[in-house]
């Protein structure tokens, strides 16, 4: 197999064990030399990464989050992937404020002094573009997962339930259906939410990520939290709720988020992330050093609810086995699976199949192309194809 | 309320005016005013026509506001094109059902690197000029809040949006109680025949830069050089 | 009460609405400004801190989370708690080795390569130093959460067990009942871990922490995970494990992380770190701004096990009641306990008592120095006052 | 090991030795060798007493070494000034149960910032001249891997040690079932006064800096500002 395996040790031993390393032999650098840490430097090919030509500007655009290189669930929030309308921003949350409005008693407005006074609640939850794998619907367009899966991050957050403030305000349950949160940007970014989420208590007024704030390119100092739904609904920045009774149709409604059906209709308002699930390791662009054992491990999740199953496939779909799914599996949130797999140097194809507590299975390419046809855009929750190639190489495929 | 004394206060309501900017499609939150084609396209020119082109066709900034609509479509408010697969790409007008989303998106968002600094006219103003680069009103059109409504009914898309579908999280719009798609959890013996449908081409493979350095430098597998192979 | 609330709003409105901010009308900054992402610049008091005078230099010394600026239970990598004994390294991980010997068949050697193909899991724990909180023994020293409880972060680990890596070599697990584990840094740190643990399944092999790989001053490129266990257990850096059949009694075995009796002897082997929680919001040093509702919230951790309860008090001790926990409440991790309390205004002190599910209760200061004096510098898990002062401000103190 | 064929290789003989360096209390590990207290003296002055004092008495790069212990503690095994509240420090002779933690300690980590590079006889004179200043062997010896089993028997706090508790995560060493401290979920009417007994005094608020500058700027609470008051 091809690769930059180790070479093999001399007979007496290997040279990094019989000359004892530098840092065996001296004295390293003192505590708090940054009080406020970073990665290795052997660490620094592991960055979030644009898509060239996927986007004219660059502040209406998407960087991906790097899953090949990516362990567990919880995504680093420095490697949290991006997605701007109109640039990102860092708000001095002293300034900002959150304005509830429209059909309650009194319109209301909270400083982040006050929101950050009242009960929260911290929960780790996925957040997926709804264009997430976009690229894909019509054939292979990308190299690695980082560009076909990286529109996906997981973090806890923590904030104050939405219900909990319209409560303040004095929310009418049974004439107001819908809600739209606001963002402070230059796009001030608007979405419709469904009031049936806000009323389960799972919709958040997040400040919190990851034990931090929020990170300025996620909406620092405060963002919806809308646990199973796109991430474009997470509005950024917010400013405004508004509570009313019917949807908003607005830009990121109507024009995009918009699913094409092959009829020439759009499908609206599908805001709900379906499960999915992909294999990070191995993965496409990646080279197996070697024959013998690997460890497959990938991330799975659903909009509607926990991952009760995921299955892997080392033969292109002709025959699937269970994978482990590490604890906790949590509701709205990634799943991390593996299986275990001895490659024998012949070419295969590797693929992962979610399915969730609901019983919906992930589908193939075949089954989602027979329904939605090739351009949808958004929501293209197939089942991913690896080809392991003799030389060890993977690569990114679609199969028949 | 009791229970949270002294957390957040009645919003004023100036508070509110200046930040319930939102237009619904029933025309809630739609300011008085009025703009006619004429003014719209001296705003379009000063301040949209450099990133959006002089007649929204531009391609470089972002993609194409205006064209693939017809007047079959203003009648039958489907735009035909969205059938075609050889039709090349999708512009704002094709897809847009509603007029109040143009103008809410335009007054809120627009132009790009100055957001909210036009007057309430200069937004029905230049809407009312894409909505004639689009045919939608005539050359010496006026819209205003009073005929908006009418504007509505000829919007190329109007009839193009349906919310048949199980991807709605809540009760309000679910047009479908079950999914559209669903997999099959077969184990064995599956009926697939998997061979390789699409694979990117070889002089494509450094398009997105060598991946030996977008991956980690140790584990179980490294990224695979690409730089020997020309960019795309 | 005093503090820099903020100025109520004129009659006509707050500026902060009526004068839209800049970042409303402009356009923000580009994806991918930063490949690897940090704070906002309005976070920057949230550092990892040294407490002065506490060690005579800083290669040997620890460097304390902000706890009091911390939510839900991961502790951001950047901000995790430092503890070295000889500096920290950044260790280029092709050089680094992991040998296994000792009692077993063959001594192995293996590379991060072949430890990352192995099958991993990925697993939220604590991680408290032995010495946490225990400048606080006699009397209070330190001002503010930070300094007394600091010593304690929670990630999600990732790694091998090294039970796995024991079979490999060929383990008897009836002749073998303890493991040394040695760094690679100046002190080579070790430390004998009871096999039980191992065999369980609970001791990693950790490469992983919080979805990226750990960071140098935590380990990297690896590190032992002893879930429950005092910190300086988790050998950084990790060289080499050793199987044996007694303990080794090493310097950081029995001239420090022993604990001094009011007769004289020392404990040894006090590895375990029993049941304990800490209210961080308010805490010392801080002033709450204004009298009304506030979310009393902190956490609790126990080393047998999971959480089961935790109890929270304002009158110092005289009457409690059960605050709520965040779910899922893990094993050997952090939980996030919250309770409502609307401050009169009036002198009060706030006190949390953590419950583990073996049914052990976190101790006040007077029962835990009934057995164990008040030099023991380790092992403090006694129950934490704050006094809220009329002020607005929050001081630690210790009630009799 | 089949399961994972491939990954790690059995350890050469030389390999093992370079890194297996621990040293048991049963003095498994013990590489043989010797070294006098005078041979020792010099070492130490050479390459430890810059840190440690002459006579392993300094408190200022770390805790002394040496002092606190007494013939009769080496008589007994029990280091008497433990128990003694009053006493200041507690040096590490007075807490080093058994010779081999030295030996392994020096071996491995000292001189602090050039861990290693001393040579198995220049660790065997430095651990007896560390004895020898605290009367545990004369000045006359010479420390080997012969005698050390003897000088074992001489250790002050031999016997100052216990595992009688419930804190080991195994059985091993396990010298009680049950923890000793308990507390008590009492939940109204608790017996206890409380009154403070402890607080930090006002001069030294600011030891740890300005709070204010150690709290978040946003949120329920801000940081007290101790800039007005005096460092400790
Ligand atoms: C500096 C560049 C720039 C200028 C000037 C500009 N735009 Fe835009 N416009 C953009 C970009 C980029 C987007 C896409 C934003 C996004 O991705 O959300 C956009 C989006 C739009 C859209 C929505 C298109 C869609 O399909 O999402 C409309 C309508 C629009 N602009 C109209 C205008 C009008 C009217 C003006 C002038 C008043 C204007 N633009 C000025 C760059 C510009
Ligand atoms: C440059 C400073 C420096 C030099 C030189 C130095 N030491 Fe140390 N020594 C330290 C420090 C700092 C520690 C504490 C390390 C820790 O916290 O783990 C220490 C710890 C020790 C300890 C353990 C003490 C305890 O209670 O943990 C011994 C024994 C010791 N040194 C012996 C020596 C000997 C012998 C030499 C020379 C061969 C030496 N040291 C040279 C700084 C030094
Ligand atoms: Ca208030
Ligand atoms: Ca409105
Ligand atoms: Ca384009
Ligand atoms: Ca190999
Ligand atoms: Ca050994
Ligand atoms: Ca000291
Ligand atoms: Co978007
Ligand atoms: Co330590």
């Amino acid at each position: 197999a091809a690769g930059a395996a180790a070479a093999p040790a001399p007979a007496d031993g290997d040279p990094n064990i019989l000359q004892l390393p530098e840092h065996s032999r001296g004295l390293g650098q003192p505590v708090a030399t940054d009080g406020y840490g970073k990665p290795s430097k052997y660490e620094a090919n592991v960055q979030r990464r644009t898509s060239p030509g996927l986007t004219q500007t660059r502040q209406a655009s998407v960087s991906f989050a790097p899953l090949q290189s990516l362990f567990g669930i919880v995504t680093p929030s420095g490697l949290h992937f991006e997605r701007h309308h109109q640039g990102w921003w860092d708000i001095d949350p002293s300034k900002h404020r959150l304005m509830v409005n429209g059909q309650v008693k009194a319109a209301k407005v909270f400083t982040m002094d006050e929101i950050m006074r009242l009960p929260s609640v911290s929960r780790f939850h996925f957040i997926e573009c709804g264009a997430n794998t976009g690229m894909e619907w019509g054939n292979v367009a990308v190299p690695t997962c980082q560009y076909t899966h990286g529109m996906l991050s997981c973090s806890e957050f923590t904030g104050v339930p939405l219900r909990t403030l319209l409560e303040m305000a004095g929310v009418d349950f049974r004439k107001s259906r819908f809600v739209l949160g606001e963002g402070a940007d230059g796009s001030s970014m608007t979405r419709t939410v469904p009031m049936d989420l806000v009323e389960s208590g799972e919709v958040l007024v997040a400040y919190g990520q990851n034990g931090e704030m929020l990170r300025p390119e996620n909406g620092y100092p405060l963002r919806l939290v809308a646990p199973g739904v796109q991430g474009v609904s997470w509005v950024k920045y917010l400013r405004r709720i508004e509570v009313g009774d019917q949807p908003w149709n607005t830009k990121d409604e109507t024009v995009h988020y918009v699913d094409l059906m092959p009829d020439g209709t759009h499908r609206q308002y599908t805001s709900l992330q379906e499960c999915k699930s992909v294999v990070t390791t191995p993965s496409g662009g990646q080279v197996l050093l070697d024959k013998g054992f690997y460890s497959i491990t990938g991330l799975a999740w659903s909009g509607r609810g926990k991952v009760k199953a995921v299955d892997v496939s080392v033969d292109g779909g002709r025959s699937w086995r269970p994978a482990r799914l590490q604890e906790p599996v949590m509701s709205k949130c990634l799943a991390r699976f593996s299986a275990d797999w001895v490659w024998d140097g012949k070419p295969a194809i590797i693929q992962s199949r979610a399915t969730d507590e609901t019983g919906y299975v992930q589908p193939s390419y075949r089954q989602l192309r027979a329904v939605r046809g090739t351009r949808s855009i958004y929501h293209n929750n197939a089942i991913q194809s690896w080809l392991v190639e003799e030389s060890g190489e993977v690569k990114n495929v679609q199969v028949g | 309320q009791q229970a949270y004394a002294g957390i957040g206060r009645d919003a004023t309501a100036a508070e509110v005016k200046a930040w319930d900017i939102d237009v619904r499609p029933d025309f809630q939150g739609l300011p008085k005013g009025s703009g006619s084609v004429e003014k719209g396209q001296q705003v379009w020119e000063d301040k949209c026509a450099s990133c959006h082109g002089v007649f929204g066709e531009s391609n470089s900034v972002f993609n194409p506001l205006v064209g693939g609509t017809s007047k079959d479509d203003i009648a039958s408010g489907r735009v035909a094109a969205l059938k075609r697969t050889d039709f090349p790409g999708r512009t704002t007008m094709m897809k847009v059902a509603t007029v109040s989303t143009l103008w809410d998106y335009i007054n809120r968002a627009m132009p790009w690197n100055a957001p909210k600094s036009l007057g309430v006219d200069e937004v029905y103003a230049v809407t009312a000029y894409l909505l004639n680069l689009s045919d939608v009103v005539p050359a010496d059109f006026t819209l205003s809040d009073a005929n908006i409504a009418q504007v509505q009914q000829r919007m190329p898309n109007r009839n193009g949006m349906t919310t048949a579908h199980a991807m709605w999280p809540g009760k309000g719009l679910a047009g479908a109680a079950r999914p559209d798609v669903q997999g099959t959890r077969c184990m064995k013996d599956c009926a697939v025949d998997p061979k390789v449908t699409s694979l990117l081409p070889a002089f494509a493979r450094n398009a997105h830069g060598n991946l030996a350095e977008q991956n980690r430098t140790v584990g179980a597998q490294r990224g695979v050089d690409t730089s020997g192979t020309a960019a795309a």
